[in-house]
């Protein structure tokens, strides 16, 4: 009973211990908690800046200024008397807009005046008038109105506009801002979305530019590392947790594993100009080697994610199947991989991630390049968002900024679907038990 | 077999020989040749690997070749046909807002480079003592120097050296005479840029040096001249030697800092991959390299008329370039 | 307690239960499987806040205080509520800090000697003691199941609860296992309060002072643990211990 | 035929034989009573099947692949009487010869060279047709084969696992191979380094300029290279956005799957995770242009000097970079402790966050220290940032206002800047490489070690 | 089985245990925890396979087949040994699916008329198609415990093994659920040896024609359950039945 007595005392004191402490525990857990909150919202924070940063700067690139002008195909100064695909090449649509320039503005005399004038239109405009000619043969001796692309100089000054007072200038001279401000007057120079930016290939005219070649690059350098990466990356996985034995062996190859993780990705680079350039001499700049030299440089991510969700697949499910007389390939076909798939698959989206935006190694096989054709399969030349980013931003003209930014925004909406269908994809295998 | 051109080479020259492939694929029936920016000294690498459709056909160079790089082209069975396309100024440039600097080259020199002569007069060299450009030079502004500039790697950085840097080192006459006795010793002197933090290696992307400057207002900086055009609403050119870095003052060599740019031509590979003497004619069109052609347009220098028409001319005939004496 | 109402989302696990559980009392609670024993045991400790969907109704309270109440703070509440789970489960690190674990956290023990004196009493009310005192430092995942049972027993009576609460704490274990553990549950009954929550009729015959009979979420019948086995008030509860029932 | 064709026939026979294997072990079962007859299940013998048709088939016509162009040219090229000597010479004339095989625009050509590639494109076609040809007999013939082989007796299953098996094996070492790859690939030329400097200047040398070394036309001035400078710098970086990552990563973890509700998870997790898909340039240039012009003001405010570049803004904005990596692979972890082991922490009272802390993140600790390491991983791998806020220069300082520089920055630089063929400041990218990764490895082994025994000590 | 060893590691497990099991008949296997009823258990399908460490000696036979063998396969030794676990552990797949996996593994049925037939059969066997018969497309994980186990012994029984294994497989149960699991087995008897490991010898002496006490890797005593319950021929088990020992 004393010893009853004891304890009841003890407890009381017990009591009062735990109450004097208990307000600090729950500070604490106030702490805790509120540092949890704030380190999501950091991280939340961190996208919507650099979103921000990045639409604030790249939406102007979804606008393009554009001049009307009426535009006469004359046969004489186009040099072709019909319109087929011979002749087509070497027509000079230069011309044709010249004439219709000096036409709007007949006070312009002077050579030099007239250089700045024809300056004020993209001198890539002539194909827009070359693809109208293709798709409409008849018109060829007529008349019609046409808006062509201005200049990137022209492009700046118009958008640096709404930012700034006077605006950019740039090269721009006085004289054309004349010419600026009578075609804005009377409507004949306005912003129409930028199509040429989803349908071009690069170019140095950033009013030219777009990104369709790297975007068909990537995809094809995607598809590749996918294609390759996911595989073999599980079947590694596989291996390594469900059949090798546990040995120096294993530990050997998971220490690889994990090392090549931590291996600079320029030193893949080094590795695919060794191996499958040099030595297997596949062509250079070709999704096909971009996409080996990614797979394995993601191998490593997949390989780790995937071991560590086939590691939580409980073994009572092992137990079961293999008491069923299944074969341990059954097992791990049957049972163990449907489980472990959606933790796979984020592994997967994190190195395919990786590899969208993996510029360093590509420089080595040759896809830091400037490549205007679309690539139509994996081992045309052709080049990947990134390195498509980094090249615009190195380039000296101004109106590639917007463009880079657009470029990174593109390259960013990828990602998202991408990870958008790895939720899904999740969420959908998930929900089948 | 490959059916596009393929051009390696340096990142200076990279804006001008695509703009280049871009006209003559659309003025041709060629396809676009594939561009890409590897350095000089890399695009040498893969260029002078040998002949055959997986080396390059052209490299880009913002400076001459080595007899060194030649010899091993040769020694790989490679002809180099040398095209010299035209300048590219490099200029130091500040934020807008600022003071312009005027600079003379011993400033440069002075100001950069990592031993310099003793500020007492005698023949010594010390440790480059100067804090500010006041220190250099009491008519520049007390600021702290600070010089963003490209890396060791970089061809700009090489050509920087030898245009500016050992423009001013020149002018110590006592360090001039040790270029006949020790050339070694006198590029030391001359090219060694100091290490100490006021030269700030920042890396190869001109836009960012740019943006830098913006960001902070005292600091100078090198790049091409290109950027300085595209952003002449944010930066302003120094002067040197009282000359402002123009298009004008740099074509006719009043600007004292331009170095040639180049391209090398294979010339085993003109007749075998198409379109490669139709590239070279763009190339050396007026429409392209002349003085109001689109290559100006985009920053680069034109070379004078006279020397444009003998490089053409030598072009046609496609001579190989066997030792670099001989030019 | 009175007129407990559980919901699982829109399922009702528990329909308006009343329950007095006097102080120092084994009461056992028997029922078939799933009909609310373990959630009703949980009700008590306020685990089941762990889950979502959970809602609890009606009043609950321990000595007077409403267990339910806006103001209750589960933190003391658990500590003087003990529980101890179906499958032991020690924590993975060291016994002695499994067992210090509670003191540490709410800073009972002021100095390092005073820890491990109750780390050493709690396991030697909870019987362990010999069996571990020299390997406090080894892990206790590495005891054997009902070594481990114990230690979590040790574990819950080191903050020197009133009520201790278990659910099924021998359904893994082996009959000698079970019956030290039993044991153990007579000792600690003069000091503590216990509800266990059994399936086996012969333990809660075995260390029950009262017993309760759930049956699909009611209580049917709670009466002596004696009156109960020899003399069931309630059909169903008769069937039941009968083995008559299911 | 085109190969792409074949490739597309071949599969079709594969699939064919799947389809026969899989009736015919039917077929054979029947008369004996049943499925339960045979060894295997029927798919598996349509497997069998399949792998005799197409496994053979499909290492032949890689193999051809390869070999195929350099045999038509060496019969090509002997058809040719003055054939160039050198061997550019050759690769050149045969360049030209296939060109005009393939209808390309080029210059003027012999009789000889056009003979020559007329022979080149009837090789070409006899060489499709030997090989459509031997594929598809070889193809047929192996599955006829198989097909025969087909008996209740036979253990399909066993033989089809065991193929599956060395495929996997094959797989795994995916890995090996890579390794041995790069390790060749860097190997030579840091010999060839190390024969210009010395092994123990490049280790323990506190001086990094790689500015003048060895010029072809200035063998005075040696370089630097003392590689401390360059790890010392890497350490600091990758220290920094450790700093950053870790508790961010960690923390947002914890909440994600602790607290959050499942549509706060749901909505924040592939937000978060969106931050290690932005291409490092837009990060450098946020670091270069933002973070690091504010980290000087502001140390200037405080009176400290900080250079406009300092690795604080690098580590920062990469720190920012990495949280996704910590994140996402501690949040896997977390949620796969058992719930029995916070019930049992909960129960004593303890409060949330004691239960985290004391309870799940030591139970968790293995996994997440391999993300952690993953994270160090792609720290230390990361250039752009780098490159662009913390300069290049090499420094050695424990300042991290200061300017460093990295590692693979330098690996970088020095790999894409104007190179020398020969001269140790291009060898000397493959040398870092090759302690870059020796000391990845070192850490990688350390790290394995220590989770296992932390791992032994509480399974 | 004659004089098997069984070795983790280097601790031996099972030491030199003979035993026969009679066709048709229910063995139980007893004694304290952790004295290798499971380890035994499992060297008769190869289950300690799975287990690197482990290493089985002795001659162990099926039908006068050797199962340790070296050209033994485990696949259909398995599908003639079923096994039925402690913990249920379905697969997470529908009802169907698990009892149909291993009748499609082993090419027990060729259609899906025989599959469906299969499946019916085995879950009323177990006693489960009543219950489960409108949602045989349902997760298999969604059941009771209870149900969950029945529904591992159909899995098991679905491919027609001549042997069943079950460790425990009542111990996570309640008494209701414990009892139908017991009724099954005495059905099953009729067509299917038997053999169990259990905890209770409650259960033991129910179910079992014959019964084997294992001590510390060692089996004691192996008789007729009536004999070893009324009249143990050695001490151990005498202590141990009557509650004695430990
Ligand atoms: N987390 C949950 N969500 C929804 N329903 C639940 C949850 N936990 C339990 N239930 C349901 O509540 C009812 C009561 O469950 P409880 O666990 O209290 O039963 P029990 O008597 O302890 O059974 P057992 O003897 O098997 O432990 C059951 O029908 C069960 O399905
Ligand atoms: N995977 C393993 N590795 C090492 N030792 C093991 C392993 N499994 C079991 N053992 C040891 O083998 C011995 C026998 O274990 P077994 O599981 O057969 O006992 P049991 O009689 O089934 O006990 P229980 O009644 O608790 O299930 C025990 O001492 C145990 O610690
Ligand atoms: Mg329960
Ligand atoms: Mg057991
Ligand atoms: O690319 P570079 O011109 O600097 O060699």
């Amino acid at each position: 009973m004393t010893d009853s007595n004891q304890i009841q005392m003890d407890q009381r004191e017990v009591r009062r211990r735990i109450e004097a402490r208990l307000a600090s525990r729950h500070c604490k857990e106030k702490l805790f908690r509120g540092l949890g909150i704030a380190s999501i919202a950091f991280g939340v924070l961190a996208v919507l800046v650099l979103f921000t940063d990045i639409i604030s700067k790249g939406s102007s690139a979804f606008v393009q200024t554009q001049i009307q002008l009426q535009v006469t195909y004359d046969p004489a100064v186009l040099g072709i008397d019909t319109v087929d695909e011979e002749s087509l090449p070497w027509a000079n649509f230069d011309g044709v807009i010249r004439a219709a320039l000096r036409e709007r503005f007949p006070e312009v005399t002077s050579r030099r005046d007239k250089r700045a004038l024809y300056s004020l239109v993209s001198n890539g405009a002539g194909f827009n008038l070359r693809a109208r000619l293709e798709d409409n043969p008849d018109l060829l001796g007529k008349t019609e109105t046409v808006w062509v692309t201005a200049d990137d100089d022209v492009d700046t000054y118009l958008k640096s506009l709404s930012k700034t007072e006077d605006g950019f200038l740039g090269r721009t001279s006085e004289q054309q801002l004349g010419w600026i401000q009578s075609l804005r007057d009377s409507g004949e120079m306005e912003k129409h979305f930028n199509t040429t930016f989803f349908t071009n290939g690069d170019s140095r005219e950033p009013e030219q530019a777009g990104i369709r070649a790297a975007l068909v690059g990537s995809l094809y350098t995607l598809l590749v590392t996918l294609a390759l990466s996911f595989p073999i990356g599980v079947a590694a996985a596989i291996y390594l947790e469900e059949f090798a034995p546990k040995n120096r062996w294993t530990d050997l190859i998971e220490v690889n594993i994990n090392n090549l993780a931590a291996v600079p990705s320029i030193v893949f680079g080094l590795l695919g100009l060794a191996i499958f350039i040099n030595f297997f001499e596949l062509p250079r700049s070709a999704p096909l080697v971009g996409g080996l030299v990614l797979t394995l440089m993601t191998l490593p991510t997949i390989i780790i994610s995937s071991r560590a969700s086939l590691k939580s697949v409980p073994p009572s499910i092992r137990e079961a199947a293999m008491g069923m007389g299944a074969s341990r390939m059954q097992v791990v076909l049957h049972h163990v991989l449907p489980l472990a798939m959606p933790g796979m698959l984020t592994g997967a989206i994190i190195g395919m991630a990786q590899a969208l935006g993996e510029t360093a190694p590509l420089l080595m096989i040759g896809m830091v390049a400037f490549i205007v054709d679309v690539p139509h399969g994996i081992t045309d030349p052709s080049t990947v968002l990134p390195v498509q980013i980094f090249l615009w931003a190195d380039s000296p003209e101004r109106a590639f900024v917007e463009r880079t930014s657009a470029a990174i925004m593109v390259l960013l909406a990828v990602l998202i679907t991408m990870n958008t269908c790895a939720v899904w994809l999740r969420k959908k295998l998930e929900r089948r038990w | 077999a490959r059916d596009h051109i393929s051009i390696v080479g340096s990142s200076t020259v990279y804006p001008f020989t695509t703009v280049v492939a871009e006209r003559f694929s659309r003025a041709t029936q060629y396809k676009t040749p594939v561009v890409e920016s590897t350095g000089t000294g890399g695009g040498m690498k893969l260029f002078c690997q040998g002949v055959g459709e997986n080396t390059a056909d052209i490299t880009g160079a913002s400076r001459r070749i080595k007899q060194s790089e030649l010899d091993m082209c040769n020694g790989n069975g490679v002809d180099v046909v040398e095209v010299l396309i035209g300048y590219d100024g490099i200029v130091l440039a500040n934020a807008r807002g600022e003071a312009p600097f005027e600079l003379s080259r011993k400033d440069i020199f002075l100001a950069l480079a990592k031993d310099v002569p003793n500020p007492d007069g005698s023949e010594t060299l010390v440790p480059n003592p100067y804090k500010t450009w006041k220190d250099v030079n009491p008519a520049l502004p007390a600021h702290d120097i600070e010089v963003l500039g490209p890396p060791p790697t970089s061809g700009t950085r090489d050509a920087f050296a030898e245009l500016a840097m050992e423009g001013g080192c020149k002018k110590f006459d006592w360090i001039a005479a040790k270029k006949k006795e020790d050339k070694n010793a006198y590029k030391a002197i001359c090219h060694n840029i100091r290490e100490d933090g006021a030269y700030v290696e920042a890396g190869e992307n001109d836009n960012l040096i740019v943006n830098k400057l913006v960001a902070s207002p005292k600091a100078l900086g090198i790049f091409g001249f290109s950027f300085l055009d595209q952003n002449a609403d944010k930066v302003q050119g120094s002067l040197i030697e009282g000359e402002a870095p123009t298009f004008e003052s740099i074509a006719d060599q009043a600007y004292p800092v331009s170095r040639p740019l180049y391209i090398y031509v294979k010339k085993a590979h003109v007749n075998v991959v198409p379109g490669i003497k139709q590239f070279l004619a763009e190339f050396t069109n007026a429409r392209a390299w002349g003085d109001e052609g689109y290559l100006a347009d985009k920053g680069m220098i034109p070379l004078p008329t006279a020397k444009r028409q003998q490089v053409a001319t030598d072009v046609r005939k496609l001579n190989a370039l066997s030792n670099l004496a001989a030019k | 307690m009175r007129n407990v109402n559980v919901f699982y989302g829109e399922t009702q696990a528990i329909h308006d239960v009343s329950l007095d559980i006097g102080r120092n009392q084994v009461v056992a609670m028997i029922g078939p499987s799933g009909c609310g024993k373990s959630t009703f045991l949980r009700c008590l400790n306020r685990m089941n806040d762990t889950i979502d969907t959970c809602r609890v109704e009606g009043e609950l309270s321990l000595d007077g205080e409403a267990i339910y109440g806006p103001k209750v703070d589960v933190v003391p509440l658990r500590a003087r509520v003990g529980m101890v789970f179906q499958k032991p489960n020690p924590f993975p690190k060291t016994i002695y800090e499994n067992v210090a674990y509670g003191p540490k956290i709410h800073g009972i023990a002021s100095r390092r000697a005073e820890l491990d004196e109750i780390v050493e009493n709690s396991l030697r009310r909870a019987g362990l003691w010999n069996e571990v005192k020299d390997r406090l430092d080894k892990p206790g995942t590495g005891l054997s199941g009902g070594q481990q049972q114990r230690l979590c027993i040790a574990r819950a009576i080191a903050v020197s609860p009133e009520v201790i609460l278990m659910d099924e704490p021998c359904s893994a274990l082996d009959p000698i296992a079970t019956a030290r553990i039993e044991e153990l549950i007579d000792e600690l009954s003069e000091n503590y309060t216990i509800a266990i929550v059994t399936h086996s009729m012969q333990q809660a015959a075995r260390v029950s002072q009262r017993t309760a009979y759930f049956h699909l979420g009611k209580l049917v019948e709670v009466n002596d643990t004696e009156t109960v086995f020899t003399n069931p008030q309630h059909e169903l509860t008769e069937a039941y211990i009968t083995g008559r029932f299911g | 035929m085109q190969t792409s064709t074949l490739f597309a026939l071949l599969l079709l026979l594969i699939l064919v034989a799947y389809g026969t294997g899989f009736s015919r072990a039917i077929s054979t079962a029947r008369s004996r009573g049943g499925i339960r007859s045979l060894a295997s299940l029927p798919t598996y013998y349509g497997v069998h099947t399949a792998l005799w048709c197409g496994l053979p088939a499909l290492v032949i016509l890689a193999t051809w692949l390869i070999f195929d162009d350099a045999i038509i040219r060496s019969l090509v090229m002997g058809g040719i009487a003055d054939r160039p000597q050198s061997i550019s010479g050759q690769n050149l004339l045969y360049a030209q010869i296939q060109n005009l095989a393939s209808g390309n625009l080029v210059g003027e050509s012999t009789p000889q060279i056009q003979a020559a590639a007329e022979r080149l494109t009837s090789l070409r076609n006899s060489g499709q047709w030997l090989q459509t040809a031997l594929i598809l007999i070889l193809a047929t013939g192996l599955g006829a084969f198989a097909l025969l082989r087909i008996s209740p007796q036979m253990r399909a299953r066993e033989k089809v696992e065991k193929v599956l098996r060395i495929i996997l094996l094959f797989c795994a070492c995916a890995a090996i191979f890579t390794t041995v790859g790069i390790l060749l690939s860097v190997l030579f030329e840091s010999i060839r380094f190390f024969n210009h400097v010395p092994v123990t200047e490049f280790l323990f040398g506190l001086h990094w300029s790689p500015q003048m070394a060895l010029r072809e036309d200035q063998v005075g001035s040696s370089g630097a290279f003392g590689a401390v400078p360059l790890f010392t710098g890497t350490l600091m970086v990758s220290a920094i956005a450790m700093f950053v990552a870790v508790p961010v990563g960690l923390m947002s973890a914890i909440y994600l799957a602790e607290y959050a509700s499942n549509r706060v998870r749901a909505f924040a997790k592939p937000l978060i995770e969106i931050l290690a898909g932005v291409p490092t340039v837009v990060y450098g240039f946020f670091a270069a242009l933002t973070v690091a012009p504010f980290i000087r003001d502001l140390a200037q405010t405080v009176g400290l000097e900080a250079s406009s570049e300092s690795a604080l803004a690098a580590g920062l904005v990469m720190g920012v970079m990495i949280i996704p990596f910590v994140s996402s692979l501690s949040d896997d972890v977390i949620n796969a402790v058992p719930q029995s082991m916070r019930d049992g922490a909960l129960g004593l009272g303890s409060t949330k966050s004691e239960t985290v802390r004391k309870v799940v993140i030591p139970a968790a600790l293995p996994g997440i220290v391999g993300g952690v390491l993953l994270a160090v991983s792609r720290a230390i791998g990361e250039t752009m940032i780098v490159v662009m806020a913390a300069g290049l220069a090499a420094n050695l300082t424990a300042n991290p206002l200061e300017s460093v520089t990295t590692v693979t920055v330098q690996i970088v630089t020095l790999l894409v800047g104007d190179q020398e063929f020969d001269s140790p400041k291009t060898l000397a990218a493959f040398a870092l490489g090759l302690m870059l990764f020796i000391s990845t490895l070192i850490l990688n082994f350390i790290a394995l070690h220590v989770v296992k025994k932390y791992r032994e000590q509480y399974d």
